[in-house]
């Protein structure tokens, strides 16, 4: 590849975290702002898949393949608290919402 | 190893104290609070006769040295020279004071309160000999935490804020002394390639030129800060007023009679004689500083309605005094800052000792519930009336030697400092009598029985009394023994 | 030569003994007293003995070294010469005398003990004062009569007032201390010493010629200050009329024979550095002689008794420093002796009276009292006299002429000096005797008090002391007595070894008999006048007075309003600074605190558990770290 | 691979297996929680054992190029194991009180520190972001676990929100970084970016820097703290208060040394970037907690100022300043670890400050470690903290403006931090109201009481020796500064 393109997809790869950026801070939703977070792990590992190619080495998919792993172990667990947080009475969708995480008050 | 015994001895009282007392919920009666009393008293005995037979010995200075932390160049270095004898002298002196003062008033949880003293004791020793820096802000912080408990745990209405108070106060300038401890140390460090917390090795950084004038200028700004809120200088003295109204009788001997003093005696024997230029050029300055602790605290002390506050305001105002008369840079300034902390000491904390017993009896220290005191309890009256006198300096109290000189070296160096300290003089009569007539002259405010002073209390008093008239009318007894320390203070002293 | 020492020693021996003697009581703590006042005396007499028969040599006994201040080494040491000698004379005599009026005067007060113990400490500070060989020494005398005189005047502590008499005799005189103080410190700047003679002598090589130097003017103007605090003398008087509050044997001993004259002693002791400042010394006299003027005012508008005898004390001290001012050391220290003989006689004779009548001090109350108390209108009388310079009685006839002839002698403005002593003649003979018409003379009034009362319960120890003090007051002026009537100066010649005199000029009769009659002359004439204005305050003494005389007298009878414009001043200012005690720095502490603790909860009010919002917090600071790198 | 480079690794590996055979006996039998306590502490000792028996004499080792187990990595292992082995005994009694206890706690705990490990002794990116996850992942579960409240499960869920963010700006960072040299290893990197000084670099560090900024709970990084700590157990705090600083606090250091000794120039901007972290950091720090109720909450506020304090060494640099870092970094986790403990003493779930009031008469252990771990956090002498401050003094004082002026914040700030510290310390010794206001859990059955006492015996040993520690660090200090220095000069 010839380093244009590099470039070009290394900003692909910055685009993609700044609109997991961009969605963690706009979405109020916990399942919404999980998947952010999960799009911004990505744009790192993308970004590591980019380097790879440049050095033509197989590190940066190693680096994707952990990445994809703890990204599962997070989700996993970030689902379960939303499980729990969710189970909390007080009617479904609110649960899911992260404002409603206002503490009663300081 | 003598040396070591002025800390080793009140530790170990404070530890047979603690461990006398180590019940939480204890009855006067018992003899292991008997025991911890005692245990106190005697140590702080044992470091007066210490100090005296060393006095009287002549044997200073006396050197111990100690491997501490090598690695960063700390010894356990301990000096023993004509400025720190007088100054271990008293502390045993007020030290036994402080704990007589609290042979009654104190019942709960004697054994803490004396292993508190006791330990402030051991941590005003190390100040007062320390010649490592690392050792000696070491000795510095450690005072502060049982003074703190004392006036948090034994004193008086507002004193969990007082305590606080006391402690962030002289807490900030001390860190910031730290601070400039380290940044000597650093300098001088980088320049000798040897890292020393040893005084002497230091004492020539700044004459070496290894620190920039800027530079040391800061550093000497350092200590200034850390000393002049513990002296406590003019601005930075907010924190006094309270504490020492808050504290227990014997705290506030302490504070007053010594701990005030480590800031004066670190002046003389760190701020100035490590920083002389950057001493000099700030001297103008830090001597109406002074001037305007004298006034103001004068003022102040006027005004006040609480016997004790009045007091600690004249504390205010006799420290101005020391100040002035160190940043004056002479020699006589210098010997009457040194006479004037050892007679502030023996007569405030004398007069806490006073406001005390009154408390004690009367349950006020409102002057205006006081009055008629005189007729009740002549041997009150009496010493309080000699206190009086001594607090504005009536010649034959060691308080007018320290006043004279410093203001013969005020009048060498700064004339128009000189006059505003005399004013300074009429200020301390006026308040000083308005507080012994309010107390003590007039009819009764109020309806009350008054028990006299007891033997013990007496003899407290008494000894304290002598030994200031001793102070007055024979100072060369001190100052033989402060002008052997002369060369080690050449540095700023005799500038 | 060695026993110079137990002067000082004896009164203080007694004090100490009397202050922790509780077991004393009765009269055995006055007895003690008096005792060690009288064993002062008599060594006090054989120390000057010893020094005639040894030549008059000034010599100095010192007993341990007591402070280096510089390069000058104070030591704790007495100094004798003839100055100093008749100092101790006259405290000690007199002293002795008064201890032993109060003996009896004094009984049955509260705090007798007390008395007498403050009483013998007063000795003791006096005697250390006068025999103090260097400054410091004598500024600890000089402190330490002043807190005696503090002590004493507040003697009656219940009652507050008194209190405050006192307070404010020890601070307005404190002011003249420092002054003291300051001028000591300048001396030993800059001549490196304290000792009085080395120091004059230095003064003299180093300050030379007169009037040449402002060191020495400063210096001298500095003494001065202290000199007017404890004399009472224009701008520091306010204090001595209040100082009244205490009991009459102190305003004897204190107020009128030593204490108040320390000043005049100070100046002659140091009259080296006021040579050397010759402007120093005319504000001396004119401030004497202001003062002689205005005092002499102020007594003849009083109506307490022991006022009227403090303003003429005011005013007769204001005489010796115009003598001062004339450079009449002699005549002025010799005016004090006898004035110290007078003035004292005076006071213990009005205290005796005020006590007979119950401890009333209006004189518009008293009256006709001579037939009653016969021995105290005569003691009084001889008193008066010498007050007034009036024969027979040679005490204070003799020294102020020696005081006015020196005055004329001098010569150039002096002259006009000269004329104002002359007015103060006459006034002096005014309130003198308005004082005795309104007392001794006319009706008994105000429903007769002391009708009841006589003095036949006066017991000896009262009774010795005025006659004594009678007789000396009859004689005392033989020691120097004008030349006119064939008197010889011994007393001159004596202080001639401590005091530089300067010789009258040759005798020319006719002046000599003009300067000496004059004030005879205008004494005599303020007699009838006296009796006049007397009288106008016996008719008009309890109705409100009307038009402009009654007016003047009214603000006469309150010092012409010094203590408001001092109040005005100094001391109102200062206690409206001072306040309730508020101390600005510490409520700017307390503010610093306010805010922090404002500061801390705005920060914590942030922490809401919102993830959102520490998001966004982070968000922001990864694009300042960012922006900052990169930039 | 070499048997010497097995045996260095040797702690990872007990970690790993101690880990394995928790999980085990758990999906064996879920009620073995007592046993999974065993094999936790076990497992811990055993690996504090070997890190010192084995891979210390082969100082120096590198494992496969991914991890090198020098000085760093000792002292990281070490201060993280022995603070994971304390929290374990501590947490001990409450999990036993209650019912149904689970013993998983204790397998996270074993992950957790084994991440901690790798992170300590990592030496390329991958490794770094392997521990870090593998800390991460196990202190979500941690913070949520272990208590059955809400507070608990939001406080997981914001922290694995923020932290998860964090690591991925961290990863972008390190791809770049990548992008950029073409290899993973730290050596490799930060020769290349000091031959090649580029903006890009500049970026990536940025990068990585917020990355670890945020788990160092640095401002403006620090918001999730008060929650995480509030929310969490005491025991699980403890952790993300001791072991997760500690194992972002040595990477870090490594880094900064392996770019020292390639020469990378840091920028002014760079320098004043980290300085105005550290400062705000120091001052967000202490006016949280400056008025704060909830002494968990404090406890955050203290620790976000304390590495406040703690940057300013490693701003510093130098050998000197690293080893100071370290040097503060052992007595900041034993105070903060010994506060901890007293406070899972005293209650596992809500510690408001009255909690504290007359604690001295009530459990005079308890209050005496907690007055020492408060005077050293603190800086009070006699006290592992004092010699900490000072030695940052001295460090700050040696190098330039940006620190001078750090230096000065930092006494400032330590006054101002006596404030709450002395509050609570005061706090304890007054006359107590309410004789027991200690928060009991639900009634224990005999048998978990049983356990929960020989527990509470453990951590009262361990209570004890913390605080001991603490005191004879203050006291003689010259042999742990002696060695750190010579451990990272060899490192």
């Amino acid at each position: 590849m010839n380093p244009a393109d590099l470039e070009l997809a290394l900003g692909l790869a910055a685009l993609l975290f700044v609109i997991g950026l961009a969605g963690m801070l706009a979405r109020r939703s916990l399942v919404f702002m999980l998947l952010c977070a999960e799009i911004m792990l990505n744009a790192g590992g993308f970004a590591f898949i980019v380097a790879g190619a440049r050095w033509g080495a197989p590190d940066g998919q190693v680096i994707f393949i952990f990445l994809l792993v703890t990204a599962a172990a997070e989700v996993a667990v970030g689902l379960a608290l939303i499980l729990a947080l969710s189970g909390q009475g007080r009617g479904r969708p609110k649960g899911l919402d992260a404002d409603e995480m206002r503490r009663g008050g300081d | 190893m003598i040396l070591a015994l002025f800390l080793l001895i009140p530790l170990a009282c404070a530890l047979v104290s603690a461990l006398a007392g180590i019940r939480p919920r204890e009855t006067p009666g018992r003899p292991s609070v008997a025991a911890s009393r005692i245990a106190a008293l005697l140590g702080s005995l044992a470091c007066l006769a210490l100090a005296l037979a060393l006095w009287l010995g002549g044997a200073v200075p006396l050197q111990l040295e100690l491997p501490w932390i090598p690695a960063i160049g700390a010894s356990f270095a301990l000096k023993l020279d004509g400025l720190s004898l007088p100054f271990l002298a008293l502390s045993g002196l007020l030290g036994s004071a402080a704990v007589l003062a609290s042979w009654k008033g104190i019942a709960d949880r004697v054994g803490a309160f004396h292993a508190c003293l006791a330990f402030t004791l051991a941590g005003i020793n190390g100040v007062f000999l320390a010649s490592d820096l690392f050792l000696f802000a070491f000795a510095w912080e450690l005072m502060l935490v049982p003074m703190f408990f004392v006036i948090d745990i034994w004193g008086h209405e507002g004193r969990h804020r007082a305590a606080i108070k006391f402690l962030i106060f002289t807490q900030s300038g001390g860190l910031l002394m730290i601070a400039a401890i380290a940044g000597l140390y650093a300098a001088q460090g980088a320049r000798t390639g040897e890292w020393s917390f040893a005084y002497d090795k230091l004492l020539g950084a700044s004459s070496s030129g290894a620190l920039g004038s800027t530079l040391q200028f800061l550093l000497m700004l350092g200590f200034f800060a850390g000393f002049a809120v513990k002296l406590p200088a003019f601005g930075l003295h907010a924190w006094l007023p309270d504490a020492h109204t808050e504290a227990p009788t014997a705290g506030s001997i302490l504070l007053a009679g010594l701990l005030l003093k480590t800031g004066g005696y670190g002046l003389a024997r760190f701020a100035i004689p490590l920083f002389p230029e950057a001493s000099r050029a700030l001297a103008p300055v830090a001597m109406w500083i002074g001037v305007a602790g004298i006034l103001w605290g004068g003022v102040m002390a006027l005004g006040q309605g609480d016997m004790k506050r009045l007091v600690a305001y004249s504390s205010v105002s006799h420290l101005g005094f020391v100040l002035v008369g160190l940043y004056s840079l002479d020699p006589a300034g210098r010997d009457g800052a040194v006479i004037q902390m050892l007679s502030h000491g023996l007569s405030t904390g004398a007069l806490f000792m006073l406001v005390g017993a009154l408390q004690d009896r009367l349950g006020t220290r409102e002057l205006a519930r006081m009055g008629g005191i005189m007729r009740e309890a002549p041997r009150m009256g009496a010493i309080g009336l000699a206190l009086t006198l001594a607090l504005l300096g009536l010649p034959g109290s060691g308080n007018f030697i320290g006043e004279l000189l410093v203001m013969f070296g005020a009048f060498k160096s700064d004339v128009p400092a000189a006059v505003a300290v005399g004013l300074g003089l009429v200020l301390a009569m006026a308040y000083a009598l308005r507080m012994f007539q309010l107390a003590f002259h007039g009819e009764p405010a109020e309806q009350r029985s008054l028990r006299d002073l007891g033997a013990l209390e007496t003899a407290t008093l008494g000894a304290l009394l002598i030994v200031l008239l001793w102070v007055g009318l024979y100072p060369r007894g001190v100052l033989s023994l402060l002008h052997l320390a002369l060369p080690g203070l050449s540095g700023g002293g005799a500038l | 030569m060695e026993l110079i020492w137990l002067v000082p020693a004896f009164p203080l021996a007694g004090a100490i003994a009397l202050g922790l003697g509780r077991p004393l009581t009765g009269k055995s703590a006055g007895i003690l007293g008096s005792a060690a006042a009288g064993l002062a005396a008599a060594a006090a007499c054989l120390v000057a003995c010893l020094f005639v028969a040894g030549g008059q040599v000034p010599y100095t006994v010192s007993l341990w070294t007591w402070l280096d201040l510089g390069a000058a080494s104070q030591a704790i040491a007495f100094s004798v010469d003839a100055l100093a000698i008749v100092m101790i004379l006259v405290v000690t005599i007199v002293g002795f005398l008064i201890h032993l009026f109060s003996i009896e005067h004094m009984a049955g007060e509260e705090g007798y003990r007390r008395f007498f113990a403050y009483m013998n400490l007063f000795v003791a500070f006096m005697l250390v004062l006068v025999l103090a060989g260097n400054f410091l020494l004598l500024y600890l005398g000089w402190e330490g009569v002043g807190l005696c005189s503090f002590l004493l005047i507040g003697f009656w502590f219940r009652d507050r007032a008194n209190g405050a008499a006192a307070r404010k005799a020890f601070l307005v005189t404190r002011v003249g201390d420092v002054a003291l103080l300051l001028g000591m410190l300048l001396i030993a700047a800059s001549l490196g010493s304290l000792d009085i003679g080395e120091a004059s002598r230095k003064a003299q090589s180093a300050w030379a010629p007169a009037g040449s130097s402002s060191l020495a003017m400063l210096a001298a103007a500095l003494i001065l200050g202290g000199a007017l605090g404890k004399s009472a003398q224009l701008p520091l008087h306010t204090w001595l009329p209040d100082a009244m509050a205490g009991p009459s044997p102190v305003s004897a001993l204190i107020h009128a024979a030593t204490m108040v004259t320390a000043g005049v002693y100070l100046v002659a002791r140091a009259n080296a550095f006021f040579a050397l400042a010759p402007q120093v010394l005319e504000v001396v006299a004119v401030l004497g002689a202001a003062t002689l003027l205005y005092a002499g005012l102020c007594a003849l508008a009083q109506r307490d008794f022991k006022k009227i005898l403090a303003y003429s004390t005011m005013s007769q001290i204001g005489y010796m420093f115009l003598a001062l001012g004339a450079s009449a050391w002699t005549g002025a220290v010799f005016h004090l002796a006898t004035h110290a003989l007078f003035k004292s006689l005076l006071f213990l004779a009005a205290g005796a009276v005020i006590n007979a009548l119950g401890h009333e001090r209006d004189v518009y109350a008293m009256g006709a009292l001579a037939k009653k108390m016969p021995l105290l209108f005569w003691t009084f009388l001889a008193g008066a006299f010498g007050l007034t310079a009036l024969p027979p009685v040679t005490a204070g006839l003799a020294s102020k002429d020696a005081i006015l002839a020196r005055l004329w002698y001098v010569g150039g403005d002096a002259r006009l000096l000269w004329w104002a002593a002359m007015a103060g003649v006459l006034l002096t003979s005014l309130y003198t005797f308005r004082m005795i018409f309104l007392v001794f003379a006319g009706p008994s009034r105000r429903g007769g008090v002391g009708a009841s009362s006589h003095e036949g319960e006066l017991g000896p120890s009262t009774t010795i002391p005025l006659i004594a003090l009678a007789l000396l007051c009859l004689v005392g002026g033989l020691l120097d007595f004008p030349r006119l009537m064939g008197g010889r100066p011994y007393f001159g010649a004596f202080l001639a070894g401590a005091l530089p005199t300067a010789p009258l000029p040759e005798a020319d009769t006719a002046l000599d008999l003009f300067l000496s009659l004059a004030p005879l002359i205008l004494s005599l004439l303020g007699i009838p006048l006296a009796w006049l204005i007397a009288r106008r305050g016996l008719e008009r003494r309890d109705i409100a007075p009307k038009g402009a005389l009654p007016a003047m007298a009214a603000i006469a009878r309150e010092g012409f309003g010094f203590d408001r414009v001092y109040a005005f001043l100094f001391v109102r200012p200062v206690l409206r600074l001072a306040g309730k005690g508020v101390d600005f720095v510490n409520l700017a502490s307390e503010g610093l605190r306010g805010a922090t603790m404002r500061l801390s909860g705005l920060l914590r009010s942030s922490q809401d558990g919102r993830p959102r919002r520490y998001l966004g917090a982070l968000a922001l600071g990864a694009l300042l770290l960012l922006a900052a790198v990169l930039i | 691979m070499s048997i010497g480079a097995l045996f260095a690794a040797a702690p990872l590996i007990v970690l790993a297996l101690a880990g394995l055979v928790c999980l085990l006996a758990l999906s064996f039998s879920r009620r073995k929680a007592s046993s999974a306590f065993a094999v936790c502490s076990g497992g811990l000792a055993l690996g504090l054992a070997s890190s010192i028996f084995l891979s210390l004499p082969r100082m120096g080792a590198s494992v496969s190029g991914l991890l090198s187990m020098d000085g760093l990595s000792f002292i990281g292992t070490t201060i993280i194991l022995a603070c994971s082995l304390a929290i374990a005994l501590a947490s001990r009694p409450h999990l036993a009180r209650r019912e149904g206890e689970r013993g998983e706690y204790y397998s996270l705990l074993l992950f957790a520190a084994l991440g901690g490990c790798v992170l300590a002794s990592a030496a390329s990116l991958a490794t770094i972001f392997l521990g870090l996850e593998l800390l991460s992942v196990s202190l979500y579960a941690l913070v949520a676990y272990g208590r059955a409240s809400a507070e608990a499960e939001k406080a997981a869920f914001t922290y694995l929100i923020l932290a998860s963010a964090a690591s991925a700006f961290l990863l972008f960072g390190m791809g770049l970084a990548y992008y950029q040299c073409g290899s993973l290893d730290l050596a490799r990197i930060t020769r290349a970016a000091a031959d090649s000084p580029s903006a890009l670099w500049d970026v990536s560090f940025a990068m990585v820097g917020i990355g670890f900024a945020f788990k160092l709970a640095l401002a403006p990084f620090h918001m999730w703290a008060p929650e995480v700590y509030e929310g969490a157990s005491a025991g699980a705090a403890a952790v993300v208060a001791t072991v997760s600083k500690a194992a972002m606090v040595l990477p870090l250091a490594r880094i900064l040394a392996l770019a020292e000794t390639a020469g990378t120039k840091a920028g002014p901007a760079i320098v004043w970037t980290v300085a105005a972290l550290a400062g705000a950091s120091m001052v967000a720090g202490n006016l949280l907690a400056l008025r704060e109720e909830r002494v968990k909450r404090m406890l955050a506020g203290s620790s976000i100022a304390q590495l406040g304090y703690l940057l300013v060494a490693l701003a510093a640099g130098g050998v000197y300043g690293r080893g100071t870092a370290l040097f503060y970094l052992a007595a900041y986790t034993l105070s903060t670890l010994g506060a901890f403990s007293c406070v899972a003493a005293l209650s596992w779930g809500e510690a408001p400050r009255e909690l504290f009031r007359g604690l001295a008469g009530r459990r005079p252990l308890v209050a005496a470690v907690m007055t020492a771990s408060l005077l050293s956090l603190a800086g009070m002498p006699l006290t592992a903290g004092f010699v900490g401050k000072f030695l940052l003094f001295g460090a700050g004082a040696r190098s330039g403006t940006a620190t001078r002026i750090l230096v000065f914040l930092l006494a400032v700030n330590s006054a101002l931090s006596m404030f709450y510290y002395l509050r609570l310390v005061s706090l304890m010794y007054r006359k107590a109201e309410s004789v027991d206001a200690e928060a009991k859990e639900a009634g224990p059955s005999q048998m978990a009481a049983k356990r929960a006492k020989e527990g509470s015996l453990l951590a009262g040993a361990a209570l004890a020796l913390v605080g001991l520690a603490i005191l004879a660090i203050g006291l003689a200090p010259g042999g742990l500064i002696e060695a750190v220095s010579t451990l990272i000069s060899r490192g």
